[in-house]
């Protein structure tokens, strides 16, 4: 780790200071490499984009010989601070677009440039042989924070989670939504200024969503906003959703990409102005969101 | 071992002697002295090492990690002709022991009766070549002979009826150990068989040694003299040492063992004093061996395999 | 069905047994099946008319054990303490190995084909040759043992470690784990359990293991082990029921390290052992 | 985060390898270090002042080799056709055992403690008796053979069908399938890469156990083995550099199994040799 | 499988003939058992329930002693042919009452009797050595269908489900989504008359999970109903339908049972009497959905 110049941030007492502490901020590099590994990322500063998604494409190789082409001449940019939600039809690659944006796979062609990034995957991958305490705190136990501290902090967010009292469970003990919640939880633990979330809130039910949406939304609210000035601007957290229902990226998202089918390709960007907090039975998210569906609807059929 | 029951002043030198086979009764003199504390008396501390096969002894003597090795006259021209310096100082037993061995019940009186039967060696090459001479001798060509390497299966390899008879057992071991139980076995020592006679077990050390610092080896010789007559005198205390020395050897059979030995231990001529190595004997025995391709090297050159200089009253 | 839901609860049962009452009550049927078997073998030594010194009845050995009892007691304590040893060293030696192996490939395909073939070395080979470096003492013996142990330790680990869901590295390392954090939180409890069958494995090869160095190496002690004790009763001859005897002495030692080992796991590997049980 | 990224990289290019050359390539690590170690071995063997006897060096050995090449291959065909067969035996009787005892949990509770046991019975023990039932065949060392080869692959299929995730047999129940099916549909597939390592470390085992068969049963044939050659060579006369060309076949002949194994994996488990290198 | 007496249906060569055959029917059993093993299951006949779940409670011993109550006290009911859909709070036991239903677990207090159920588990447990094509025919293989007909049949069901192309494909070269749609062909495929679905449709995006909606309800719709004379109502199949998205629920349902939180129990039973094809923007579609909804919020907060 402490190779890597990188160190992700260990945040402080309070458990939901999400968005890491002044000592990330102050090392802020001028430009961003191409294909970087997340070894020598650097994040984004001031206003250039902490996601920079140029003209990708990526082709699977199955084993069959059979080729699959995931995604299709993709740009997408994130400033610092954003939430950039992506919404498509299933399998038209928006995983694929996380694994590329944090640098687990390289693109055919285009240019990836991302700061550094965390991924909250579409399967949840509790380790089976820690407690969901110690998945949560995986994270900061990396980050070679003591295990007590380490556990308080994640403890702390558990409750904020509705997980309180599973914290010595082990995953196979939990129901899908709570393992999903452990995972959410370890990704914002991490500290990254990058979060990749794959679908964070599928296995929720619509009451324990809304709530997850709520306080993802209160708690990126609270954080700097890309209006400030540059220095700050390093301390706030960009969000890129992955997320396959259209209200809830209205809900949640400065701005909303829609990807059309296998391949993907970007068929429509909408900016949400909307204040938060958004209700949803706001006539505005409403509007919104039947353009997305209808954005989503075109293509040829099924 | 036995060595550490007597307490060894402080000038006793220490002096590892490798067995060629676990403690046996073929040893008894050798314990005896040391149980009687008669290489202490000349300064030696005497420690008996066990061998895990047949020529570790003269491997690790010539290596120097043991001051002497027992083996058998064989091996030790065997290990000349590869060029290990090391010299046979005095026989433990002054015949062959191998021997051809039948059970009882195969009805088998004479070597000439085993043509084509099934016969199980050891798969030393020496011993093979034993057997060929004693079948010729016995006017049956070896071909007609169906030889079988059982290791050192020897006697269960009999029980199991799968052989006719073994050559490579000894007449004052296993034939004893049949006899006690009742197989009723047909002995024929190898020498009585048409093979040139030979001192089965040796007491080998490094030639330089022989050459250098005689005096030990000299102390040696007349301490196992010693332990050689308190066996004579007791043989049921030596048998005792045996089984102390080896919990898994059976103490019936070592005394029986013993008894049976003790004839064999003397010189044919009794002017000859203990340990005595026939140089006639050992020149027929190399010519044989080298005759029959076991040797690459001709044995009459050279300096003799053996030298009787330490044994007690010669030399000097 | 009926197959099916027995077999679920049996496995439910054999997870759920962790009261000492019922660990016994789970060797009960290894017992009633060796008294058969005991029983089987009396008849066919007694009455089949093989002879005690090919195969002893087991009265016989039973005799044989009890009349010997002093000195196959010594000779245990002496393989006892060999085998743990070696072991113990075969396992240091081999996860180590395993480890290196997994994390360096270049290491894989240096080492792996050697480690391979060291296990064609035949020990009687390389006895002297040991005994030349280090003597009479136990070393020599322990080396030995070790060098037979060790690879199956070393194959179970490295085919474990590479057993891990591929997707668990790629989330570590979005969280900034280092090469060896990747190892230690996923890829090495993950291979635990493969690793612990690698070590019941090498327990009983580890037992081989000590017949062989004790066979194979000289010894100046009196009393040098079981394996000395059992070749030196067979080769010479009539006294196969002591060798028996400490046979048997032999095979109750196995059995006991084996369910100890077992034991290791369930304390090692609870997760594992646990979702064995998990099923139904 | 060097080291992440090029091991990475490594289990990629192993996973990756497939052409023949690239094997080949694969190899060239474990022959450059063999030649350094057999210099490093020739140098000690001739300048240390061991003897040859106890220790003969590289080129001995292969003169040796080169003089005795008849006698030797001779003598391997017949060890490797042993070998073989016997951890063919092995892997039959082995995997069935395996298969019931994880089907039958009174089976597992009742022959697993004697199967480990028997592990520990010296073969020179029952090696006579062996052959007072079979004779000087080859079948008594095919049975020795597989006596000592059979444990591992027992002990890691076991385990390997215990590993399974636990769902699985929840949702094959649900669609009906017996007991049988769920094993083959889901256990079994998940089994057999452990299956596997267990065979791989079987036919390691397998040459040790040839060397034990062929040096514990009597044999009537000019050329009885490999083992028999070497422990010949090793326990009369002074032919040890003979012994040490002997064990060098053997160890080739073990590196060559198991990189056969390996290859049987690619082919028997693709999922898994493919999952392998699945990662980044 | 023939010991057990209940041959699963082998769907001719219509794939789409998911609710068994004649054959099936013929063997109607006059009562249920409690307590049932799948293996003696007999469906339910005519109007007794095709499930029947009487105040069940069911208790987990965590391993660090903690006990967790998943369902306490519940008591559901479905006829054959019916839709019964189970909404509730994450962690509230859901899955626990599939699992139930399907006898996988046995309750702590309490009786269930049910038809012969297959379920589609939250976590679609795909064979990793099989292509989607023989994960999804895998009932019918176990049902000794030969493998030409049983893929021929699965193939079919892939073209509806949008996987066309992907019969081939290893699970681990799926996306998220097309996961859970060979999970979901698998379970139509095993031809039992009662279906647990567990969130069938989570990973899916809104226009993929709209087109599997209407799916769904058409084929049920085109099986006879529950009016229909009891001897045909044995061909019927029952669903009961988990779902965290209230909306699918109320389009799907014939009847939406909502559970409280943990301890789960049945908060409210709305019958949903709104013609097939219903519409999400249908007014009484909105307001059963907020009725709902209310009835989940109804409850302490997180
Ligand atoms: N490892 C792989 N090998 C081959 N093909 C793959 C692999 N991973 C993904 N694919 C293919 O790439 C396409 C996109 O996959 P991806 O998981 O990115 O879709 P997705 O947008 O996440 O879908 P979903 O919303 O269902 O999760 C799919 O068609 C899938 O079959
Ligand atoms: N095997 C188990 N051991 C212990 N506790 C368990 C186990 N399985 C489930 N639980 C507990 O039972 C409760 C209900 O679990 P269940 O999976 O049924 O919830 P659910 O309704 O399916 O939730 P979700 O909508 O998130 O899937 C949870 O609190 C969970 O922690
Ligand atoms: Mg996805
Ligand atoms: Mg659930």
């Amino acid at each position: 780790m402490a190779s890597t110049g990188y160190p992700p941030t260990q945040p402080g007492a309070d458990p939901l200071n999400l968005w890491g502490n002044a000592r990330e901020g102050s090392e802020v590099p001028t430009e961003l490499q191409s294909r970087p590994q997340p070894a020598d990322r650097r994040r984004a500063s001031g206003d250039a984009p902490a996601v920079a998604v140029e003209r990708v494409s990526r082709t699977y190789h199955g084993e069959g010989g059979t080729t699959v082409r995931a995604l299709a001449d993709v740009s997408l940019h994130a400033t610092g601070g954003e939430l950039l939600a992506v919404v498509g039809p299933s399998g038209c690659g928006k995983s694929t677009l996380l694994e590329l944006i944090c640098g687990l796979q390289q693109p055919d062609s285009g240019r990836v440039a991302c700061a550094p990034a965390v991924l909250m995957p579409q399967r949840d991958l509790l380790l089976p042989w820690l407690s969901a305490l110690d998945n949560a705190a995986l994270a900061l136990r990396i980050a070679r924070v003591p295990r007590a501290r380490a556990r308080a902090q994640a403890s702390a967010l558990f409750d904020e989670l509705g997980l309180d009292g599973f914290q010595q469970a082990r995953p196979h003990e939990l129901s899908g939504g709570m393992r999903q919640r452990v995972a959410f939880a370890r990704t914002l633990l991490s500290g990254k200024s990058l979060l990749c979330l794959d679908e964070p809130f599928g296995a929720l039910d619509a009451i324990t969503r809304g709530e997850m949406q709520e306080w993802l939304a209160r708690t990126l609210a609270a954080q700097p906003r890309t209006t400030r000035p540059t220095a700050s601007t390093a301390l706030s957290r960009t969000v890129v959703l992955v997320t396959h229902d259209v209200e809830e990226a209205i809900l949640l998202a400065d701005r909303v990409a829609v990807l059309s089918r296998r391949p993907g390709r970007v068929v429509a960007e909408l900016a949400v102005e909307i204040a938060h907090p958004r209700s949803r039975t706001d006539p505005e998210v409403l509007a919104l969101r039947e353009r997305a569906l209808s954005a989503l609807g075109a293509g040829e059929p099924l | 071992g036995s060595a550490q029951n007597v307490v060894s002043p402080p000038s006793a030198k220490r002096f590892t002697v490798m067995l060629d086979w676990f403690p046996n009764a073929d040893h008894a003199p050798l314990y005896a002295a040391i149980a009687h504390g008669y290489f202490r008396a000349v300064g030696l501390d005497v420690e008996p090492v066990v061998p895990a096969e047949t020529a570790e002894p003269l491997k690790l003597l010539a290596a120097g990690k043991v001051d002497m090795a027992i083996s058998y006259e064989p091996e030790v021209l065997l290990a000349r002709d590869e060029g290990l310096k090391v010299v046979s100082i005095g026989a433990l037993v002054q015949r062959p022991l191998t021997s051809i061995i039948a059970l009882g019940e195969q009805r088998i009186s004479s070597v000439a009766q085993l043509a084509g039967k099934t016969v199980g060696t050891a798969g030393i090459p020496y011993q093979t070549a034993m057997l060929h001479t004693t079948l010729q001798h016995a006017g049956v060509s070896p071909a007609r002979v169906k030889e079988v390497n059982v290791g050192f299966n020897l006697v269960p390899a009999m029980l199991s009826g799968k052989v006719a008879a073994t050559l490579g057992g000894y007449w004052n071991y296993e034939a004893v150990q049949l006899r006690l139980m009742h197989k009723h076995p047909l002995v024929i020592p190898v020498n009585e068989a048409g093979v040139p006679t030979y001192d089965e077990l040796v007491l080998v050390v490094r030639e330089n040694e022989a050459r250098a610092d005689g005096q030990d080896l000299r102390a040696f010789m007349q301490a196992l003299t010693r332990g050689e007559h308190a066996v004579r005198a007791a043989p049921a205390a030596a048998a005792k040492l045996i089984v102390k020395a080896n919990p898994s050897a059976e103490e019936r059979l070592q005394l029986e063992s013993i008894e049976q030995t003790l004839p064999a231990a003397q010189p044919a001529d009794a002017s000859d004093p203990y340990g005595w190595q026939e140089p006639t004997a050992w020149a027929t025995f190399a010519n044989w061996m080298y005759s029959h391709g076991l040797l690459v090297h001709n044995p009459n050159g050279g300096l003799p395999p053996f030298t009787n200089e330490f044994l007690p009253g010669q030399g000097i | 069905m009926n197959a099916a839901r027995d077999a679920f609860a049996g496995r439910d049962a054999f997870a759920g047994r962790d009261a000492f009452a019922g660990r016994v009550r789970a060797f009960l049927p290894a017992m009633l099946l060796a008294g058969a078997l005991a029983g089987a073998w009396e008849l066919y030594a007694d009455f089949s008319g093989v002879q005690q010194d090919l195969l002893p009845a087991p009265h016989a050995v039973a005799s044989a054990l009890w009349s010997n009892g002093g000195s196959v007691w010594r000779n245990f304590t002496v393989t006892a303490e060999q085998v743990l040893l070696g072991l113990a060293l075969a396992l240091a030696c081999g996860s180590a190995l395993a480890i290196a192996i997994h994390l360096f490939p270049l290491l894989r395909r240096a080492v792996y084909p050697l480690a391979v073939g060291s296990q064609a070395v035949p020990i009687p080979v390389i006895g002297v040759l040991l005994v030349f470096w280090w003597g009479f003492g136990i070393f020599p013996k322990l080396v030995v043992i070790a060098l037979i142990c060790f690879f199956p330790i070393v194959v179970s680990t490295v085919d474990g470690l590479a057993a891990v869901d591929p997707e668990q590295p790629k989330l570590l390392r979005t969280l900034d784990a280092s090469r060896w954090q990747a190892f230690r939180f996923a890829e090495l409890p993950a291979a635990l359990p493969a690793a612990l069958s690698g070590a019941r494995i090498a327990l009983a090869v580890g037992v081989i293991g000590a017949f062989i160095a004790e066979t194979s190496t000289p010894s100046s002690a009196a009393y040098s082990g079981l394996g000395r004790e059992i070749i030196d009763n067979i080769s010479s001859g009539f006294q196969t029921p002591r060798a028996y005897a400490a046979t048997v002495v032999l095979f109750a030692f196995a059995v006991a390290c084996f369910y100890a080992l077992a034991l290791a796991e369930r304390v090692l590997v609870p997760w594992h052992a646990r979702r064995r049980g998990a099923t139904a």
